[in-house]
């Protein structure tokens, strides 16, 4: 995550990293579809909005974009659906990240389980429109999934070949999801991260020729505001008059300025023009909180920032179980967090487990055990020197870094000091990102600064990124996400199982995981990367907050972004 | 004749090798647009779909380079720019190119000529005023301001006129983005109001140039015999000084100007940088950040052809000037 | 003689004014340089008269000062020199005390100047024709037919085909150019014209030919003429008063017959030898060793005595006046042996020289 | 990066050689003012050890966000380095870029310009012609493009680039020049004298062109140290390096302005304006020096109305 504007994409992909983790941790005691075959759920939709209030009132979002608005809204297209999901497509299902997994019924009121979790039934809401007042049905929902199907460039999330999804059918108000292997994993794939379009547009000649060019200018949704209008500076939405939720939204009207940078996003926050701020904001203290008794940051985190090792013996050094240990024990986490971060990140764990969001995965003692759970330059030195490495004869690595990400710059600035102590000569090299990419793509660097961004529901989902094998390559050839081609068959296995386990096998199978990375360091993680969050109280309440996180607060996140949204509400117009 | 075609000639050669250059360079590096999708979408969409959604947006990579080239080469001149493939994809080129184009012709282009006329003037003047309060003044001022750089006459005038003023004047954008483009009084204003830093920026950091080498062409001049001549016949000052002198001192400044234009664009576009003025400078360099080729490609040659054509016009300034350009065609 | 009325009624005037004394009467004239390395006079203390109608001829090497003393004459001194003392009456008005308004008002009317290498005298940028005319509109109100009638007129005047009006200097043979500047220089038939090395530039033949020209045409419309030139024999036959300057003064003046049968001062004896024939390759100065001196600092005594083959004593100390000999004058101590007394020209003016340096 | 501009007018009218320079520099105040801030930055750039006693500048070794103090007289950075040490050290960096850079471009400038004019015919026509192109292709899209997919930029791409792009200028003066020059007497009696080309070019023709070749060299170090600073600030420069550019560049992404610590950027900005300041001042001397009627005149003060008329 970019703290300049030097690259825009790369506060794209800010969003889209935390976006990636707009999903809910089954808890094994909570009411979770793993062990409750007909379904969920509370059926009060954004359940943890008690009272209800008055509507009136706008909310500015200030998160920098580092482009001017292309006002598109295909929620198919990466580039801009942070902009129309949750705002004006819905999901079937909202799971909840934050708070153990609460899922909240959107356009299906329940669904059920096949045997197996080879298939899902979901019951489709009655009584919902969409925008342009036509009803929304089973149909609309079938059309959707099919449509990836047809059109491979909108299926971003490879249902149809990854996930193994075969058929979508829809018998009056019910849907039905076959695949060939177990799906539970990517239930918050289907049901949380696609939004449902209307099969009355879509099939419209122009759409039909291109559904993933289009650029849906005027988005037709079920959600709960339109876009009108939108211009290169700004995409303003108003409250939809059909929305199904009665009464809801609070919010009438959304200002959504397209910043160019975090410095005037930062200040609008600061003199209190924007409310919600979803960007890292330097010095947050002095330059914001310090500003007005209204300023609030709450910025919980989601992912691992961590350091990749190639494994590969063509790798001598960094292929080295002892110097891959002895870099974990020396980095001191805190100290990272502070510098590099602005104590904004908080520090990582060598288990790769989030805390606190992924606490029940985690075992404190195995990582004692393990003398992972604080900095050990003594220790770290001895591995060093059992690897034939000291102070006096230091061992040279090159970690690659990307250029303008500034905070990884600093965080790698301790981390050089960390390792001089143990006999770790580092060089930080920063490479434009393309050329960053490629070389971690194709494995050619010693060690790699990187955030890994994809989450989900449960640590499985980071991990298995990271760690199975199925998701790396030779040297040379493009891996899609294990970098540090670690293939470990004794934890593809664990993998394997997971799926089809339930809830609680799920956890024992994710701490063995964590055991894993404990024993073999194949990634050493430092800080968490969080979901940056700042809101402003003076005249907009219903905010999510450590009390209640009912949604992952950065606007980047959908779909989470509409569940903020059904939440808020102006003070003043009470 | 032979001089016009030798700059036609000059032109086309030029508008090819940048456009050359400009396709080269970028495929010949590292990196290539789907990397940089995968990274801006961190790897939880489907490679595969992804491909698939570039290729849709006509990106090919597969084809033959040359082929591309070609095409590349073809579209450049038929307007075909094709659809962004980088932060905006999916955007239109053209659709960017003309949003962005008016505020950098409205800001970069005004000021600069500005800038020049206003520069020549003042040096006119100055060296009129050979030894005046003025002349003994503006040339240490101005050497200095021409030595400074753009982005950082940049960053210290937000720093006065913003930062410590509390955003007295706008720092960025060209106006506030909860405004809807109109033609009102206020939303003119607001424009203005966001100009004034960057405008302010160029016409500080270029101006010196313009008036030094305006200044020493005119004190070179006005020792020439004919300006003398210009006296013995009893001429009105304001003749010799117009008719004489600075016609005939503009000529050399005139060419210095064309040349300079390129070093003028660098300029602008850190100033679009730093006060995040979304014009084609702004573009180009998120274009370049994000390897989106298309839009890279279309800026790129727009630059270009910006350049020859103020090139074209200052040589038609020069032959309107000179009698010997337009006799012999060669200065 | 134009046929305009005006001409007419002007010569009249000029006639009548001319009538009491010279056309132009220039006494202990002085310009100074302010150059890096101090103070530089360039002319120091000349005098001289032309009457109506005279030819008179200024010849000396380069650096010694007579452009220097023609431009004080004209006014047109750039920034860095200033005059610092004497007067320049014109038709017994003051030149030197005039405001640049007053000037104007003479200028090209009464006298006018012509320029050595017309190529840098005339305005690349802009047609003969406009700048005839502008010339001329500084002056006068003319109907545009008068301004174009006269323009053609002058130049039938020195022979150039008035189609040339519409060309730029650039397309004029340097001869043509020359003319041209003539041609303009007579927009108004003043009665002096003030020439500074018209020929140079030109090959010998063409400079025989402008020189005949030049002549005829004075003879012709009455001028006056002051020419600057380091050629001394080209003004052997068509001056009438001949004054060699050496180091910014006078060192002989008298009518250029006397003068070059008998040179009475060792440069202008100098300055003849350096051209043993009209037509012969011109050769550099054999009669006189060195070049001029450095004016920030002239030599005591004479100024002439550092190259002087005759210096005696009293040359090194004693700065010599101007000694009658026959018609002429000469700042010599060989002619010792009679003062001049150029009446009404006193040697020395400290009380100004004083006021100068304030 | 207008700077570039230098009048030329002059220059073609004198034929002086080096040692009149300096004799004019010591009568030229700008040129004084120039060339001693330039010497004070070399020695700063030689022995940054004088001025700070920090040695590790971009090592976090200081309490973030200080304000100036004894001890820190520019305070520090959020990231807790010393930047008035930083400044120090990165001194040398941005010296090395503007003359390497400027040397190299200059060198260029006046093979290919000197070649045009002297061999004239085609081979000027080739050379001219890439002379032009070079001069008015926008050459900072480039240097983006180039820098950024040149991977890591190291100081080598920098200079590279720096040096392609800058050399065209001064090429095209000496070109012009040079024509001028072409048939002056003191180059034809050269050649009546049957001297070689090349003894003609180097001996005869280029020390009558000191005054211009050092401007167009004062032209280059300028261009060349206000464009790496843009680079770098950009962030196309090596973020670990130490250089003026790369301050800014930092100060920039940690919004130095807008948190309170304007220092960190305008202390590297002030650097390298001084820096480019002292090229633009002895740049402007040597225009006066090779034409004198720059100079600055002290206008005497005469009352020609006390010029008695007696």
């Amino acid at each position: 995550m970019r703290r300049t504007k030097t690259i825009a994409a790369a506060v794209v992909s800010l969003s889209l990293l935390a976006a990636a983790c707009t999903s809910a941790t089954k808890k094994a005691t909570s009411s979770s579809a793993a062990n409750n075959p007909s379904g969920s759920v509370s059926t009060q939709p954004g359940s943890t909005a008690k009272a209800s209030h008055k509507q009136g009132g706008t909310v500015t979002i200030v998160n920098v974009q580092g482009q001017t608005w292309s006002c598109q809204f295909n929620p198919f297209n990466p580039a801009v659906y942070a902009e129309s999901l949750g705002f004006v497509y819905e999901p079937l299902v909202f799971v909840n990240l934050l708070n153990n997994a609460a899922e909240t019924p959107m356009l299906a009121s329940s669904y059920t389980w096949g045997p197996d979790k080879k298939s899902i039934t979901f019951t489709i809401r009655d009584g919902v429109k969409w925008s342009d007042g036509q009803p929304f049905s089973a149909d609309d929902v079938a059309f959707t999934f099919n449509l990836m199907k047809r059109v491979p460039a909108t299926d971003l999330y490879s249902l149809w070949t990854g996930a193994g999804l075969q058929t979508v059918t829809a018998t009056g108000n019910k849907v039905l999801l076959s695949f060939a292997k177990p799906a539970q994993p990517y239930f918050w794939y289907f049901a949380d991260q696609v939004g449902i379009v209307p099969q009355h547009i879509w099939t419209t000649a122009a759409v039909a020729a291109h559904p993933d060019t289009w650029a849906d200018a005027n988005p037709v949704g079920t959600g709960p505001f339109k876009v009108s209008p939108c211009g290169p500076n700004n995409i303003q939405y108003v409250a939809n008059p059909n929305y199904w939720q009665a009464g809801k939204p609070y919010i009438q009207k959304i200002v959504y300025p397209g910043y160019l940078d975090n410095g005037p996003g930062n200040r609008d926050l600061a003199s209190g023009k924007g409310q919600w701020g979803s960007q890292f904001i330097p010095n947050i203290k002095q330059f914001y909180l310090s500003k007005s008794p209204d300023n609030h940051t709450w910025s919980p985190p989601v992912t691992n920032v961590e350091i990749f090792p190639n494994l590969d013996p063509s790798h001598p050094q960094t292929s080295k179980l002892a110097v891959r240990q002895a870099i974990s024990m020396a980095i001191d986490r805190n100290k990272v967090s502070q510098i590099g971060e602005d104590g904004q990140q908080p520090p990582a764990n060598q288990t790769g487990i989030i805390l606190p969001t992924f606490n029940m995965y985690y075992d404190a003692s195995a990582v004692a055990a393990a003398g992972y759970d604080k900095p050990n330059v003594d220790k770290a030195k001895s591995l060093m020197a059992s690897a034939g490495y000291s102070p006096s004869n230091p061992l040279k690595l090159t970690i690659i870094t990307i250029t303008g990400y500034t905070d990884w710059d600093a965080s790698l600035a301790v981390i050089k000091q960390n390792l001089a102590s143990i006999g770790i000569d580092l060089t930080v090299q920063d490479l434009a990102q393309q050329t960053f990419n490629s070389r971690l793509y194709t494995g050619d660097f010693d060690l790699a600064y990187y955030g890994e961004p994809t989450s989900g529901p449960s640590p499985y989902y980071e991990l298995r990124q990271i760690l199975y094998s199925k998701n790396t390559a030779p040297i040379g050839k493009s891996a899609s996400t294990n970098y540090e081609r670690y293939i470990n068959p004794a934890v593809d296995a664990l993998f394997d199982q997971y799926p089809s386990a339930d809830s609680a096998t799920q956890v024992s199978l994710i701490k063995q995981i964590g055991q894993a990375m404990l024993n073999d360091v194949p990634i050493i993680p430092t800080t968490e990367s969080v979901d940056w969050f700042q809101y402003n109280t003076k005249d907009i309440a219903g905010w999510p907050t450590p009390a209640d996180p009912y949604a992952q607060p950065a606007a980047f996140n959908f779909p989470d972004a509409g569940q903020v949204l059904l939440h808020l509400y102006s003070k003043s117009a009470q | 004749m032979r001089y016009v075609v030798r700059r036609l000639g000059f032109f086309a050669l030029t508008l090819w090798v940048a456009l050359t250059l400009n396709f080269f360079i970028p495929r010949f590096m590292p990196g290539n647009p789907l990397d940089a999708l995968r990274a801006r979408t961190h790897d939880r969409l489907s490679p595969a779909a992804l491909e698939q959604m570039l290729t849709s947006y006509g990106f090919k990579p597969h084809q033959n380079i040359f082929v591309q080239y070609l095409e590349y080469l073809r579209n450049m001149f038929t307007g075909h720019w094709g659809i962004s493939i980088g932060a905006t994809l999916g955007e239109p080129v053209s659709t960017i190119v003309w949003q962005a184009l008016p505020w950098t012709l409205g800001l970069v282009g005004v000021t600069t000529v500005l800038a020049f006329l206003l520069g020549s003037l003042i040096g006119v003047v100055a060296a009129w005023r050979r030894g005046g309060r003025l002349d003994s003044v503006l040339p240490p001022v101005f050497v200095v301001t021409s030595a400074l750089p753009y982005f950082w006459v940049g960053l210290m005038l937000i720093l006065v006129f913003s930062v410590w003023t509390h955003g007295w004047l706008p720092s960025d954008f060209n106006y506030d983005p909860d405004l809807l483009p109109e033609f009102s009084l206020g939303f003119i204003e607001n424009v203005l109001k966001h100009a004034v830093l960057p405008a302010a920026t160029i016409l500080i950091a270029s101006i010196g140039a313009w008036i030094l080498t305006m200044r020493n062409n005119m004190i070179t001049t006005l020792a020439e015999d004919y300006v003398r001549m210009g006296r013995a016949k009893g001429l009105s000052n304001s003749r010799i000084m117009t008719d004489y002198a600075a016609r005939n001192a503009m000529l050399p400044n005139l060419s210095g100007f064309a040349m300079s234009l390129g070093f003028v664009i660098t300029g602008s576009i850190l100033v679009e940088y730093v006060f995040n003025y979304p014009g084609l400078g702004y573009q180009l360099y998120n274009a370049v950040q994000n390897t989106d080729y298309p839009l890279m490609q279309a800026l790129f040659m727009l630059f270009t052809v910006a350049v020859l054509v103020a090139l074209l016009v200052c040589d038609f300034a020069i032959a309107w000037l000179d009698p010997r350009v337009r006799a012999t065609g060669s200065r | 003689m134009s046929s305009e009325p005006e001409f007419e009624i002007r010569d009249l005037d000029v006639a009548y004014t001319a009538s009491d004394g010279p056309l132009l009467e220039v006494r202990d004239l002085r310009v100074e340089y302010a150059t890096a390395g101090g103070l530089v006079r360039a002319v120091d203390g000349v005098d001289m008269k032309v009457h109506k109608g005279e030819f008179v001829a200024v010849v000396g090497e380069s650096g010694c000062g007579k452009s220097t003393l023609l431009f004080a004459i004209a006014r047109l001194l750039s920034p860095s020199a200033v005059i610092t003392g004497g007067s320049v009456a014109f038709r017994g008005q003051n030149l030197v005390t005039m405001t640049d308004k007053e000037l104007n008002a003479l200028r090209w009317r009464d006298y006018s100047v012509v320029m050595q290498s017309a190529m840098n005298a005339l305005n690349p940028v802009t047609t003969i024709g406009a700048q005839f005319k502008d010339s001329i509109e500084a002056h006068a109100k003319w109907s545009v037919a008068q301004t174009a009638q006269r323009c053609v007129e002058v130049m039938k005047l020195v022979g150039i085909d008035p189609i040339h009006l519409n060309s730029y200097p650039h397309q004029l043979s340097g001869g043509m150019r020359q003319r041209a500047m003539i041609a303009m220089a007579l927009l108004f038939t003043p009665d002096l014209v003030i020439m500074d090395e018209p020929t140079s530039g030109l090959d010998v033949v063409a400079q025989r030919l402008l020189m005949v020209q030049i002549k005829e045409l004075q003879q012709k419309l009455g001028f006056a003429v002051i020419f600057v030139t380091h050629d001394m024999s080209l003004v052997s036959h068509f001056s009438d008063q001949l004054l060699v300057m050496y180091a910014g003064q006078v060192v002989e003046i008298g009518p250029t017959r006397a003068v070059f049968d008998s040179p009475s001062h060792p440069y202008s004896r100098g300055l003849l030898d350096a051209f043993p024939s009209i037509r012969g390759p011109r050769v550099e100065l054999t009669g006189i060793a060195g070049s001029p001196p450095d004016l920030s600092n002239p030599p005591d005594g004479c100024r002439f005595h550092p190259r002087c083959a005759f210096a005696m004593a009293a040359c090194f100390t004693e700065p010599p006046p101007l000694y009658r000999v026959g018609p002429a004058l000469s700042r010599c101590h060989l002619n010792a042996h009679e003062p001049a007394e150029l009446p009404g020209v006193p040697r020395e003016h400290p009380g100004i020289a004083e006021t100068m340096r304030t | 990066m207008t700077g570039l501009l230098v009048d030329t007018s002059g220059r073609a009218a004198t034929r002086r050689r080096g040692s009149g320079l300096t004799a004019a520099i010591r009568r030229s105040r700008k040129a004084q003012v120039g060339l001693v801030i330039l010497l004070v930055f070399c020695i700063v750039a030689v022995v940054p050890g004088l001025f700070t006693s920090v040695r590790h500048p971009n090592a976090l070794q200081f309490t973030p966000r200080l304000g100036p103090s004894g001890e820190h007289w520019l305070g520090t950075t959020s990231l807790g380095q010393d930047i008035w040490a930083q400044l120090v050290y990165g001194t040398r960096q941005s010296l090395v870029i503007a003359v390497v850079a400027g040397l190299f471009a200059t060198v260029l400038s006046v093979l290919v310009g000197v070649t045009a004019a002297y061999l004239g015919g085609l081979p000027d026509d080739v050379l001219s012609m890439i002379t032009s192109v070079f001069l008015v292709i926008p050459t900072f899209p480039l240097i983006i493009i180039f820098a950024t997919y040149a991977g890591k930029s190291t100081l080598i791409v920098v200079l590279i680039v720096l040096v392609v792009t800058g050399w065209s200028y001064g090429a095209n003066q000496m070109r012009a020049q040079m024509l001028s020059l072409r048939n002056r007497e003191f180059l034809e009696s050269a050649r009546v004298r049957g001297e070689r080309r090349t003894y003609i070019i180097f001996a005869e023709a280029l020390p009558t062109m000191t005054s211009l070749i050092v401007a167009i060299f004062l032209g280059a170090a300028l261009y060349s140290l206000l464009t790496a600073a843009g680079l770098q600030f950009i962030g196309l420069g090596d973020p670990d390096s130490s250089s003026w550019g790369t301050m800014l560049y930092w100060s920039e992404s940690q919004s130095a302005l807008q948190t309170g610590m304007p220092l960190w950027s305008i202390a590297p900005g002030l650097c390298v304006a001084l820096l480019g300041v002292s090229f633009a001042l002895i740049n402007y001397a040597f225009d006066e020096i090779s034409n004198p009627a720059l100079r600055p005149v002290r206008r005497r003060h005469v009352k020609r109305a006390r010029v008695r008329n007696t």
